[in-house]
């Protein structure tokens, strides 16, 4: 079989541009073969060149003393915390490959994220998740949610990684564009922080792990484009299917391989195979490498160099290994029973050569290849429906008549009824590190000496650490106010890991967008990732990494710009770790921050849930976030939680202060079919003038709902006081119903009512 | 004591239990390559949670042709004692070293909570130190964890006090809506007619220290330990 | 030769999985549907002499790929 | 009638499970296996005009009960 010919044709439908073209024919000297062609495609496809974001990328803040590996120098980013320890963390998207196929697509988006991880040398210790898709009315949502669930905890579960936090958004626009964000954490200790570089001339090149198929055959490229129906036929023919149980085993063995010192470098084969690791590990190093295909193990017969280089099959990884050290590798997958083959050496070209029985088959500059892709600056236009959004006001909007009913339509609303119908599949407890799992604000894991890469056995003890993260987006917010918007997306995950007791230490985002060749829609990409860099450097949460999926649209349309951010923080002391629910009968309850900003026309309520499901509008200003006022609520909230007097602590998201009262008092689960219930009685005829409907249910910013002791009350007004944060008593805890009493009504719920309406909405929505 | 930790290939509750062996309990762990077929120095043996050979074809069934399981099933012979947790629990039905079998949840999804578990007699190495009537608050994590057996090995089982462990309500009554997963009789573990060889599907490992949420699990642990040091199970070696 | 080798639910066993097909492809308007049993299947592509391989198969099956506990298996050889 | 339904992992697709199985089974010592696939089998039981009920399980079986992005089926009436 003969390699196609290059016309203007194929060239189209490898996404390259005749610019692009012109560019390759200048870095070869001449014009590429068939499999040049396809390398050049995929390495300078969106999702692996960042060929529309780099630019922007810029803009993020990404050093902090403590950032051992920063944003872009590897496959992670790693932050010391302390003890001679780090962790490595990053968010990646599998989108398109998950709305084709959402089980495996989902699955592999897992498995991908893990070896990201431990290709840096950590041993991945835990996982979290952000999904988003249409409204569960659609049976084909439902499948497409259901297929990814069970996806991600297929391949969790068996690998052995918790998954203990997470979000999931149900919105019209994400309806054919789910969108499936992976994040993983790993624990190292410093000097065990491994390199994707191909040092070492004369050192050889091995590939460890299953053979390759045709699988995902240039899925970094489908990703680089609209989702249309043909684009997935396309894939279908070879979706790339997970298997965890190989993954785990390819983990062990590269940690225990890592741990003899053989390794010279190591990456992983993700996105693009086989031919963004040769080349990247050679770019990076500054050396060239040379492989020879016919000793790469294929599970399918006949492949084309094409097809192997472009092969996307799971669970493979490039190791270069010390000269001379050969023998350790192969006694090392020997045991795991792992395929691994010999398959080249690290050279001092600066080229990637590619052999196949003898023919040279792609000759190409590794370091033009891998960082000199072209980088555009798009065309920003702001969006025309941002006028109306504007303009829109109260004015015609009623205030509720039946605040109970409203309260029970939200905490009914899949979007904020409870997610245990998604992390109860999900093992969250698995490796015992599992201090706070899913269900309150942030998720806290124990750092403990088995979560290094190697079991510690006669090794020091170490110190047990607290780490806490949470991934958040509030993407109508982003909508409707893409740089205000993605303010907030960042103070609420920053909010989130104050709530549970932690200070940031860097962040990760995932920019999920529709297609940037669009003006308005680069303009959204823009603003929001100013947005979000200004947000990051206020909460010192600097950006170690993260991932760009555009293109996320189909015919009907593009979805919210949603700029996910996992947001990771160190928690000191045991003590420190703070829940969301109520802990005690008689308690005080205080808000931090004040009720309601009465400087927003909109009152908190634009773009909230309660316009959304309530009024079915989704518009209006959103509420802003003044990021000094955020900062010192967290200060504040900190200061309080350390001096030992904060029961327990929950942020006023989506729903407003209603929903997060509610949640305080529902949302504590003992046991299966156990929840604990704990009643308010609550007083808000103190602030006057306000909406109830506002005051119940708008989203004010920088907001935090907590329960002290009722003796410890007086003092810990005093205290907010000097620390400069709003305070006031709301109520007090206790009994079996959420009472609230307005100056324009009130609101009395049942428990089990309303715990019923939000632990089962999904269940039932599924059903 | 000492502990041996089976590890199979993708056994990934090993660690686990090591660590609250080790550092939780006291006691000397090690793992177990599946390889290995000695046991060394073991006084008792741990056959771990996880998903060992990615639970492909059917749970368990292809980890119980292991080397180690040869000197396990000898040891067992033996009356040295063995505990299967999860994973465990089903390499050792399929191994033949406890009756019945796992299978798919009645939800036919993965469950990963805590549920209350009642021990249903003090009469074993694994249960002697719970207190009567006290309901233990232990995790399960598991999509094929509901227990079968036709109705004579039930009715043997009942015959011989080989039920161990029940899911219960908080009250301790064996309801319906507390078997997470269609388990007959609300099973979640037992022992077989020698009384040294127990598996169940909860996770006592995840409900050992305080700041994990429950620590009732380490009366499991703590009922095995005193068995072995008070000799009332056979050391085999 | 190929060994193709169905696994089934013993009948007394709980077959949850057969029940929620039926129950869902009732709901999808399929009508006149009195039961499902969902099962494995198996191909395995082995040489050798067709006695001595069917012998194996069946061994296999009996004591490996099957569990008496809870299935039964069949199986051809072509 | 009788449906009998085999739906297998399509060819060009990974199958970890058949891998597994067949690692597991040259490790038992069971010789001259070269491949092993692991799929699924339906049994319906369901009554109606024959034609018709192949019909229905053909349509069953592409939209519902085989996923065919990464699986084939094929079945039989009896
Ligand atoms: N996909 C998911 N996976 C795991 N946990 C999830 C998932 N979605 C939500 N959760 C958990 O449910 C709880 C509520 O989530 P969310 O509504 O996003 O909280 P918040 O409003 O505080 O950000 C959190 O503990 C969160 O980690
Ligand atoms: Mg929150």
């Amino acid at each position: 079989m003969s390699d196609p010919a290059i016309t203007p044709a194929l060239i189209k439908q490898h996404g390259l541009t005749p610019e692009e073209y012109e560019r390759i024919q200048g870095i070869l000297g001449r014009e590429p073969n068939y499999t040049e062609l396809g390398i050049f495609s995929v390495m300078w496809s969106e999702h692996c060149s960042y060929k529309n974001s780099r630019p922007l990328l810029k803009t993020f803040p990404t050093k902090s003393p403590k950032i051992l590996v920063g944003a872009g120098e590897e496959n992670a980013g790693i932050i010391d915390i302390g003890d001679g320890l780090a962790i490595a963390f990053k968010i990646e998207s599998h989108n398109h490959p998950s709305a084709v196929e959402p089980f495996q697509g989902a699955a592999t988006g897992v498995g991908g994220i893990i070896r990201d991880i431990f290709t840096m040398g950590a041993r991945p210790v835990c996982s979290i998740d952000s999904l988003r898709f249409g409204e569960l009315t659609s049976p084909e949502v439902r499948r497409l949610f259901s297929g990814v669930v069970a996806g991600i905890a297929h391949y969790g579960n068996c690998f052995g990684i918790p998954t203990v936090a997470g979000e999931v958004y149900f919105d019209k626009s994400y309806e054919g564009n789910p969108l499936v964000n992976a994040f993983c954490l790993g624990v190292l200790r410093h000097e065990q922080i491994a390199r994707g570089a191909a040092k070492g001339i004369g050192n050889p090149v091995f590939y460890v792990g299953p053979a390759t198929g045709r699988d995902g055959l240039a899925g970094a490229a489908f990703a680089s484009q609209d989702l249309t129906e043909e684009s997935a036929e396309q894939q279908r023919g070879a979706v790339q299917v997970g298997d965890p149980f190989m993954e785990k085993l390819v983990m062990e063995a590269c940690l225990e391989l890592l741990a003899t010192d053989a390794v010279a470098g190591i990456q992983d084969m993700g996105a693009a195979g086989l031919t963004c690791s040769t080349c990247e590990t050679a770019a990076r190093a500054g050396t060239g490498i040379e492989i020879d295909l016919a000793k790469v193990p294929q599970r399918a017969p006949n492949m084309t160099p094409y097809e192997i280089m472009l092969s996307e099959s799971q669970e493979r990884m490039l190791i270069i290994v010390h000269k001379g050290r050969e023998a350790e590798v192969k006694r090392i997958f020997d045991k795991w029973d792992l395929p691994w083959a010999e398959v080249g050496t690290v050279t001092d070209t600066g080229r990637m050569m590619v052999k196949n029985r003898g023919e040279l088959v792609a000759d190409i500059p590794a370091k033009k290849l891998a960082d000199e892709a072209p980088i555009y600056q798009r065309e920003a236009r702001e969006p025309e429906y941002l006028k109306a959004v504007r303009a829109f006001t109260l004015a015609g909007v009623a205030d509720t008549q039946d605040a109970a009913g409203n309260l029970k339509t939200l905490l009914g609303w899949p979007t904020i009824a409870s997610k245990n119908w998604v992390y109860r599949q999900y093992d969250h407890m698995v490796r015992d590190g599992s201090v706070v799992c899913p269900g309150s604000d942030a998720a806290v894991i124990r750092i403990k000496a088995d979560s290094l890469p190697q079991d510690g056995e006669g090794k020091s003890a170490t110190v047990d650490k607290y780490i806490a993260m949470k991934v958040d987006c509030n993407a109508v917010y982003v909508y409707l106010d893409p740089y205000e918007g993605a303010k907030t997306v960042v103070a609420e995950a920053a909010r989130n890991l104050a709530c549970s007791g932690a200070t940031p230490l860097g962040s990760t985002d995932n920019l999920n967008y529709g297609n940037p060749h669009n003006p308005e829609i680069f303009w959204q990409l823009r603003e929001s990732v100013r947005g979000l860099a200004e947000a990051c450097r206020a909460f010192n949460a600097p950006v170690t990494g993260g991932n760009v999926s555009l293109y996320n649209q189909n015919p009907n349309g593009p979805i919210d710009p949603t700029p996910t951010v996992a947001m990771v923080g160190l928690i000191d002391k045991l003590e420190h770790v703070t829940t969301q629910w109520f802990k005690d009968e008689g308690d005080a309850i205080l808000l931090l921050g004040d009720v309601v900003d009465r400087n927003d026309p909109m009152l908190g309520l634009g773009g909230s849930a309660y316009l959304q499901r309530v009024h079915a509008l989704k518009t209006g200003t959103p509420p802003r976030c003044d990021l000094d006022r955020e900062k010192e609520l967290h200060l504040a909230l900190r200061s309080l939680i350390y001096s030992g007097v904060v029961k327990s602590a929950h942020d006023c998201s989506d729903g407003g202060l209603a929903v997060a009262l509610a949640e305080c008092c529902i949302s504590q689960q003992i046991a299966r079919e156990t929840p604990r219930l704990l009643g308010a009685e609550i007083d808000l005829s103190a602030f006057t003038g306000v909406r109830l409907d506002a005051l119940l249910f708008g989203e004010t910013q920088s907001r935090v709902v907590i329960s002290v002791s009722a003796v410890q009350a007086a003092k810990v007004l005093a205290q907010a006081k000097i620390l400069g944060v709003p305070a006031a008593v709301l109520g007090k805890t206790g009994g079996t119903a959420l009472n609230i009493k307005a100056n324009e009504g009130t609101l009395s719920c049942d428990l089990r009512e309303l715990h019923d309406l939000w632990w089962n909405a999904i269940a039932r929505a599924m059903a | 004591m000492n502990f041996a930790v089976l590890q199979f290939p993708a056994s990934n509750c090993d660690q686990d239990a090591v660590h609250v062996l080790r550092n939780v309990l006291g006691h000397s762990a090690r793992l177990l390559w599946h390889k290995e077929t000695s046991l060394g120095n073991a006084d008792a043996v741990i056959v771990p949670g996880g998903f060992s050979y990615g639970d492909y074809l059917r749970t368990g069934a292809i980890a119980r042709f292991s080397p180690v399981m040869q000197a396990v099933q000898a040891f067992a012979a033996k009356g040295g004692p063995v505990l299967g947790i999860c994973n465990g629990f089903q390499i050792l039905c399929e191994a033949g070293l406890l009756p019945g079998a796992l299978i798919r949840n009645r939800s036919l999804q993965f469950r990963c909570e805590h549920v209350f578990v009642k021990a249903a007699t003090a009469n074993s190495p694994f249960t002697s130190q719970i207190p009567d009537g006290k309901v233990l608050r232990i995790p399960i994590a598991h999509g094929e964890g509901c227990y079968f057996a036709d109705a004579e090995t039930i009715a043997r089982l009942k015959a011989q006090n080989q039920i161990l462990w029940q899911y219960a309500d908080a009250q301790g009554e064996l309801t319906d809506v507390a078997n997470p997963n269609g388990s007959v009789e609300n099973i979640a573990g037992i022992c077989n007619e020698s009384r040294n060889v127990a598996g169940l599907m909860p996770h006592p490992e995840r409900a050992s220290e305080g700041l994990l949420g429950s620590a009732d699990g380490r009366l499991i642990f703590e009922s095995l330990i005193h068995a072995l040091e008070s000799k009332s199970v056979a050391k085999a070696a | 030769m190929k060994a193709k080798i169905i696994i089934t639910p013993k009948k007394a066993v709980l077959d949850p999985q057969g029940k929620t097909v039926q129950n869902a492809l009732e709901h999808m308007g399929y009508g006149g549907i009195s039961a499902v049993h969902v099962g494995k299947y198996l191909e395995i592509e082995v040489s050798g002499d067709k006695e001595t391989v069917r012998k194996q198969i069946d061994e296999a099956c009996h004591k490996f790929l099957s569990n008496p506990v809870i299935e039964d298996y069949k199986f051809e050889l072509d």
